[in-house]
């Protein structure tokens, strides 16, 4: 039995994934879609903390809503006539992407509800510590992850030598 | 009542699927990679969510979407990075415009 | 390795290759091209010698100069190379007709880039002549085919485009038929159990391709490589090849690459399933039958010089596929022969109207004549050319068309026979369709007032056309040498299996 | 007898012909035509005393103790083995004929190579462009047929037939850059083209059955007794000679196969020798320069049709319908050819015509030959009105040559009254006339006589008909003559230089030739030329009834002409108003040209290889282009799918998911 306190979050947060989305991709000034994929972020960062997973929350906040959206808004700032709406889109394209994607949510919908072991509750459990997953980030035993990492590293270098030398004025 | 996983997934499924109709009929470029931004974070929070639920004693769910949060940072900064280019040159990130390269 | 003759055929070219990309100015590179094409005639000569030594000692072995190196184990592919009367034979002739297009060569246009395609060409030529493994000689043939595509794309003339796309697209079209044959026939390769082999002459010694698989298999081969030895219906790639290639290139490709689909047929699809070849003949038969007279009935009036010669060629190389399916030794000969005649004389053609078409800027007969008049040299040059291919005695032609009419004549079926009969009436129309060029383009009077300020040969043109026909006039006079050197490696068990002569 | 000199018999034309095809254009004119004589000369000696050594030598190698002639092989090499047995052999067969055709073919030959020396330059003694080639021709030529009549093996004569084929192309088409000469040089050869494919498809219809191209065994194994005189062993003769007695042997439409490949054989004759369906190249022929016609298509070239069958003759003996065929060719061929003789305008064709005609006679007396009849006296004739024929058509072509170089046209009605101006020439022509009309002491009447003996011998028919052939032939000649050298003389004369005879190496060859046919009928021809190698005394067999009835014929006939044509007068024209639509189609040679026109063009050309060419480009290439059309259809029917648009993508993505996803679901419904 969870605490009334967290079924009102959960409310809460659920609700602002699903109309901060909704909004995302519906509003026709760009830089309105980037604030409500930040509320959208923040909502997931939330549901993490809900899960236990405080970690991967401040990551979460840390890179996606610190750093990613500001790269967004910078630039739609420097691509965007400031003021200046999208053009409204054609409505059969937006009937059938809607139609599409409700028949897409209906189908998967389905396959989800349709597992009775998705109807479980959450099993109790102590919150990974830092040095538990530094330890596992770290290590080349089984469940180690030191692999994926330097490969994510080497990726993340390559990523700025990438940046730089596409966004370089020639 | 308690929060099932079901709960939670059903919302991010929505999200995505919020993803995938922005992507596929906005045209800016911008809003194609906001939409991208939903769906990536909608499959995050179900690694989270499944390992959560199901396998409490494991990590790997946990550590998926750490690293998938930070390929798509990486992937972000260079889309954004091409979008800026595209954008001095051909003054345009409408993606519809864009097929000087095609065929 | 290199202790073996054969391996330089294929190195010879490739230090080519080398050489070429490391000339600056064309002087360097007519150097490299001529040096080596006399290296290759040297070594072509020199492997005749050795070879016809070798037989002198009493040596029937059924290939000679064989080695073997493994190249991909798990596969069983092996670099295996031999030699015997008839690789030998081809190999002089592609070795004289890359030194006679060498020299027809001369002047063109970015010489650097022909010559490298062109002599990447010929490797892959001398590569599958000289080749017994089934995988090696497929990719060898593969590296003949492709710079064929840009050897005329480049550097040809006309519809060079569609032309180039064509011949492509159709001898692929072959190959992927040939492929197939060539796996399925490797999967047959050994009876069960044993260690399965590209290796021709093991495939022959297991003989384990049961004969429902040969009544599939070689039809497949024999068409695969009958695309290239312009078989009807499968030769429309040739007039329009011919038509936009530049000099060199018709040359060897009329003279050298059609025979590959010859020897091809005659090594792959009868050497390895002589039953299926017995039984299914009559059905190429009949289309070669008809290749023969159709090819010379559609000479008869082209009026573009290059297409006429292309249909000839349909015609001459149709009766080359005819002879190799009557499956005895002596009309097999005449295949070979006809092989050897057909590559030069149309080498000699091909080159010689290239030179025509360099000086008049047109190949339609219509728009020439009295060319005997301005350009002597290379008027008796047609005529001998035109007389060699409608059969005058003296000449190539005539001893490989006789040895192929006689042969066949001897085939103990009224079938074949009668259609022996329908094949010798190409010789009159042979004679038609020469004759009306020869008449047209060289005699009457000059038709054109512009022609009468050109002038004959050139040096590098008088070596490339006497080449030809001395090597034309020598198989002419002296058949018996290049007979016996042909008809005595073909090997008695691919008959006794038949139980035929 | 050693094999030298009959090596060089063949080897100094062929040398000649190389070095003067090769180096002839860097010598002068001069040093060309010597060089071409002097090696004619050296062949003619030795062509001499080979025939001498063959006839009179008596060595056994030659001559059996009974007297009769052998076949002697000088020398046989293998040339091309095709397979055991079927071997293409070069040689040199000595035999009573082939020792006659050297005779004839090097007097003829070496005659008009020292006539040629003052033919081939005009007035002013300026040579014509290409007398270097013209003699490196003359020496193809003369290799050529001599090859061809010393053939040991059939396929070797095959291969000399297609040569001298060859060289009288080149020889037809010497002044190539007249159209009428190129076209005919090329009808001359594609027609004896085709014929030359029944002479293959004969040769291996004949030698698939007998496993043999020889001579030797071919010829004397079907009849008995040869076998000795051939010299060669009995089992191959019994080999060959079981072949054509088995019951086994095929019948291919009614006739036998052996009937069949001696038709086709004499197919590759009938082509050569101008008979009836082939005969037409002959007087188109005539574009060549005037020895060349005196050469190759009156004296040697023409005859080596006759010359196959009497080689092959034994063979025919064996199928008498084959000979039967011979016959009436050559009877209907002697007709036609007199006939349309009798119109001609053109000199040069009215030879040509009768060159066709006379060979004809020869034709028919081979084909009436039988051995129980005069002991095949028609076979001797024949080679006898052969050697006579060669002697004196020869000497008229070069005559009318020697015209012609003087007037410069071909045409009679240019000359008229030419006998006081060219004495030499005139008797010359009389005495070729009187010889080929059949007046006796002149070599025709004695050749022609035994032809007509052994024709009534025959058949009465045959008799008749070539009586009257023989008279035609008469009637045209003196035609000739007389509007040639009578009529009153032509105006256009005057002013221009008078013509005049010729320079001596002109002359020269006219006056022996006129000799030679004045003596030739006295040659015992019958002991030295018989099919058998028996010697035979013709004197014995001689039938002067025959021989009065001919002459008488001759008379009237040259008494005709005389009335009609010494004097310019209306009877001509009387004659061509009383039958206007014989002299009409006889003038257009019975539209042969044109049927063979409508053949090659209508139904050659236009039916055959222009639908063909067109169902090349059209359907098989088009087929070919189709498939490639349908590939790149279909290509930019889907090249839509692949937009470069990523929203596409993965509408299309999605649209798969769902269905994958609706399909999954309807399952677990």
């Amino acid at each position: 039995m969870e605490s009334v306190g967290s079924i009102i979050l959960y409310t809460i947060v659920a609700l602002a994934m699903v109309v901060f989305s909704v909004l995302a991709v519906t509003t026709r000034k760009i830089l309105r879609a980037a604030t409500y994929l930040l509320f959208t972020l923040f909502a997931a960062a939330c549901v993490y903390f809900m899960l236990d997973y405080e970690f991967l929350g401040a990551v979460q906040i840390a890179v996606y809503a610190g750093g990613i959206v500001v790269l967004f808004v910078f630039s739609i700032l420097l691509t965007t006539h400031p003021g200046r709406n999208s053009e409204p889109l054609a409505s059969k394209s937006r009937v059938l992407g809607a139609v599409a994607s409700v028949a897409m949510l209906l189908v998967a919908g389905y396959a989800l509800v349709s597992r009775c072991a998705l109807f479980v509750a959450k099993p109790a459990l102590e919150t990974p510590t830092m040095q538990q997953i530094g330890e596992s980030m770290m290590s080349t035993s089984e469940g180690g992850y030191l692999l994926p990492f330097e490969a994510i590293s080497v990726l993340l270098l390559a990523c700025i030598i990438g940046g730089v030398v596409i966004a370089r004025k020639r | 009542m308690e929060i099932k996983a079901i709960m939670l997934l059903v919302p991010a499924l929505i999200m995505f699927c919020c993803g995938v109709y922005g992507f596929i009929t906005r045209r800016n470029m911008i809003a194609i990679l906001i939409s991208l931004e939903l769906m990536l974070n909608a499959v995050d929070i179900n690694f989270a969510v499944f390992n959560r639920y199901l396998w409490p004693d494991a990590m790997e769910g946990m550590f998926f979407t750490l690293f998938a949060i930070a390929i798509a940072a990486a992937e972000t900064a260079l889309a954004i990075a091409i979008i800026i280019n595209l954008y001095r040159s051909a003054k345009n990130i409408d993606v519809r415009d864009l097929n000087k390269l095609k065929y | 390795m290199f202790s073996n003759i054969l391996i330089w055929f294929v190195v010879i070219p490739l230090l080519m290759l080398a050489g070429l990309a490391l000339c600056r100015d064309i002087k360097q590179i007519r150097a490299v091209a001529v040096a080596g094409s006399i290296a290759l005639v040297g070594l072509s000569v020199k492997l005749l010698v050795d070879y016809l030594a070798i037989r002198a000692a009493g040596n029937t072995d059924p290939m000679l100069f064989t080695g073997s190196w493994t190249w991909f184990a798990p596969l069983h592919i092996n670099l295996a190379i031999g030699v015997d009367g008839i690789s030998v034979a081809m190999i002089l002739l592609s070795a004289i007709i890359v030194f006679a297009g060498s020299f027809a060569s001369w002047t063109i246009p970015q010489p650097k880039a022909f010559f490298l395609w062109l002599i990447l060409l010929s490797t892959g030529v001398f590569g599958f002549f000289i080749s017994i493994d089934l995988f090696t000689m497929f990719m060898f043939y593969e590296v003949a085919l492709i710079p064929m595509y840009l050897l005329i794309g480049v550097w040809g003339s006309g519809r060079k485009e569609y032309s180039a796309m064509k011949l492509t697209l159709m001898l692929m079209g072959g190959s992927a038929f040939l492929m197939l044959g060539l796996i399925g026939i490797y999967y047959h390769s050994a009876p069960a159990g044993q260690s399965l082999t590209w290796n021709i002459l093991e495939i022959v010694r297991n003989n384990s391709i049961s004969h429902g698989w040969q009544c599939f298999l070689f039809p497949m081969t024999f068409v695969g490589f009958g695309v290239l030895g312009a078989m009807f219906p499968f030769h429309t790639w040739s007039p329009d090849g011919h038509a936009s290639a530049p000099t060199a290139v018709s040359m060897l490709h009329a003279g050298v690459l059609m025979k590959l689909g010859g020897y091809g047929c005659f090594r792959v699809a009868i050497y390895l399933m002589p039953h299926a070849a017995n039984e299914l003949a009559w059905i190429f038969l009949v289309l070669t039958g008809i290749s023969v007279v159709y090819g010379a009935f559609s000479a008869c009036v082209q009026t573009d010089l290059k297409y006429i010669n292309a249909y000839s060629s349909v015609s001459h190389c149709g009766l080359v596929l005819f002879a190799i399916l009557m499956l005895n030794t002596t009309a097999m000969t005449g295949a070979i022969m006809q092989m050897l005649s057909h590559g030069l004389m149309t080498a000699l053609f091909f080159a010689l109207i290239g030179m025509i078409y360099g000086r008049t800027h047109t190949r339609d007969i219509r728009a020439m004549g009295g060319l005997m008049k301005i350009m002597p040299y290379l008027s008796v040059c047609y005529v001998i050319a035109g007389m060699a291919s409608l059969g005058l005695p003296g000449l190539s032609g005539f001893v490989a068309e006789m040895t192929i009419f006689v042969g066949s004549f001897q085939h103990a079926d009224v079938f074949h026979r009668t259609f022996t009969i329908v094949a010798c009436c190409s010789i009159v129309i042979t004679a038609v369709y020469i004759l009306r060029v020869v008449g047209k383009l060289l005699f009457g009077p000059v038709q054109d007032k512009h022609h009468l300020e050109l002038t004959d040969a050139t040096w590098w043109e008088r070596l490339s056309t006497v080449t030809l026909i001395l090597c034309v006039a020598a198989i002419g006079c002296f058949p018996n040498f290049f007979s016996n050197l042909i008809r005595f490696t073909f090997s008695p068990d691919i008959f006794a299996v038949l139980g035929m002569n | 007898m050693d094999a030298t000199l009959p090596i060089l018999i063949l080897a100094i034309p062929l040398g000649m012909f190389l070095v003067l095809g090769l180096a002839g254009c860097k010598m002068s004119h001069k040093l060309a035509g010597t060089l071409g004589c002097l090696g004619m000369g050296t062949t003619l000696v030795l062509a001499y005393y080979t025939a001498f050594t063959y006839f009179f030598s008596g060595s056994p190698e030659f001559v059996d103790a009974a007297g009769n002639r052998l076949q002697a092989l000088i020398f046989n090499q293998t040339w091309l083995a095709f397979t055991d047995n079927l071997v293409i052999r070069l040689g040199f067969l000595l035999d009573p004929i082939s020792a006659m055709m050297l005779v004839v073919i090097t007097t003829i030959s070496f005659m008009v190579h020292l006539y040629s020396m003052g033919y081939m330059r005009d007035h002013h003694g300026v040579y014509e462009h290409g007398f270097q080639r013209f003699y490196a021709f003359l020496s193809l030529f003369s290799f050529s047929m001599l090859g061809l009549v010393v053939a040991t093996n059939i396929f070797q004569m095959y291969i000399f037939w297609e040569l001298v084929g060859a060289s009288s192309y080149l020889l037809i088409g010497f002044y190539y850059v007249k159209p009428s000469a190129v076209s005919a040089s090329k009808k001359a050869f594609i027609v004896t083209r085709f014929a030359d494919l029944g002479f293959l498809i004969g040769i291996l219809i004949l030698s698939y059955y007998t496993g043999t191209f020889n001579f030797t065994e071919l010829t004397s194994a079907p009849v008995e007794g040869l076998a000795g005189v051939f010299q060669i062993s009995e089992s191959t003769a019994a080999g060959v000679k079981s072949v054509f007695e088995s019951s086994a042997t095929p019948v291919f439409m009614g006739a036998s196969v052996l009937t069949w490949a001696l038709v086709l054989i004499f197919m590759g004759g009938m082509g050569k020798s101008a008979m009836l369906p082939l005969h037409i190249w002959l007087p188109d022929a005539m574009e060549g320069p005037t020895p060349v016609s005196a050469l190759i298509h009156a004296a040697t070239m023409v005859v080596a049709g006759v010359y196959l069958v009497a080689r092959l003759f034994p063979l025919y003996l064996m199928e008498v319908s084959a000979l039967e065929f011979v016959t009436w060719v050559g009877a209907l061929t002697a007709l036609y050819a007199a006939i349309v003789a009798c119109t001609q305008i053109d000199i040069k064709r009215v030879l040509a015509f009768s060159t066709i005609s006379q060979i004809a006679f020869m034709m028919v007396s081979l084909g009436v030959a039988r051995p129980e009849m005069h002991e095949g006296l028609g076979y001797m004739a024949s080679m006898f009105h052969l050697f006579t024929h060669a002697m004196f058509k020869a000497l008229l072509f070069l005559g009318a040559g020697a015209l012609i170089h003087a007037i410069g046209s071909n045409d009679y009605t240019e000359m008229h009254g030419l006998r006081k101006y060219m004495p030499i020439t005139h008797w010359t022509f009389l005495i070729g006339c009187l010889a080929i009309a059949g007046i006796i002491p002149f070599s025709g009447f004695f050749s022609k006589d035994e032809i007509l003996s052994s024709c009534l011998g025959n058949s009465t028919v045959i008799y008749v008909w070539m009586s009257l052939v023989a008279g035609l032939t008469a009637f045209y000649m003196f035609r000739l003559y007389y509007l040639i050298f009578w009529w009153k003389e032509h105006k256009v004369h005057e002013g221009h230089h008078a013509p005049h005879d010729q320079p001596w190496t002109m002359s020269l060859p006219l006056i022996i030739l006129a000799a030679i046919s004045l003596v030739a009928g006295f040659i015992p021809f019958g002991k030295f030329v018989t099919w058998n190698g028996k010697s035979y005394d013709f004197m014995a067999h001689f039938d002067w009834s025959v021989a009065a009835v001919s002459l008488f014929v001759a008379v009237v006939a040259i008494a005709i002409a005389t009335v009609m044509y010494r004097k310019e007068n209306p009877l001509p024209e009387k004659m061509r108003a009383a039958m206007p639509g014989l002299w009409k189609w006889a003038h257009h040679r019975f539209y042969w040209d044109e049927l063979y026109m409508f053949i090659t063009h209508r139904i050659i050309f236009d039916g055959i290889c222009r639908p063909i060419a067109w169902f090349d480009r059209h359907i098989i290439d088009g087929t070919m282009d189709a498939f490639a059309t349908i590939t790149n259809k279909a290509s930019r029917a889907i090249k839509p799918l692949q937009s470069g648009q990523v929203q596409l993508y993965v509408w299309w993505y999605l649209l798969g998911a769902l269905a994958l996803g609706g399909i999954t679901m309807l399952c677990l419904l």
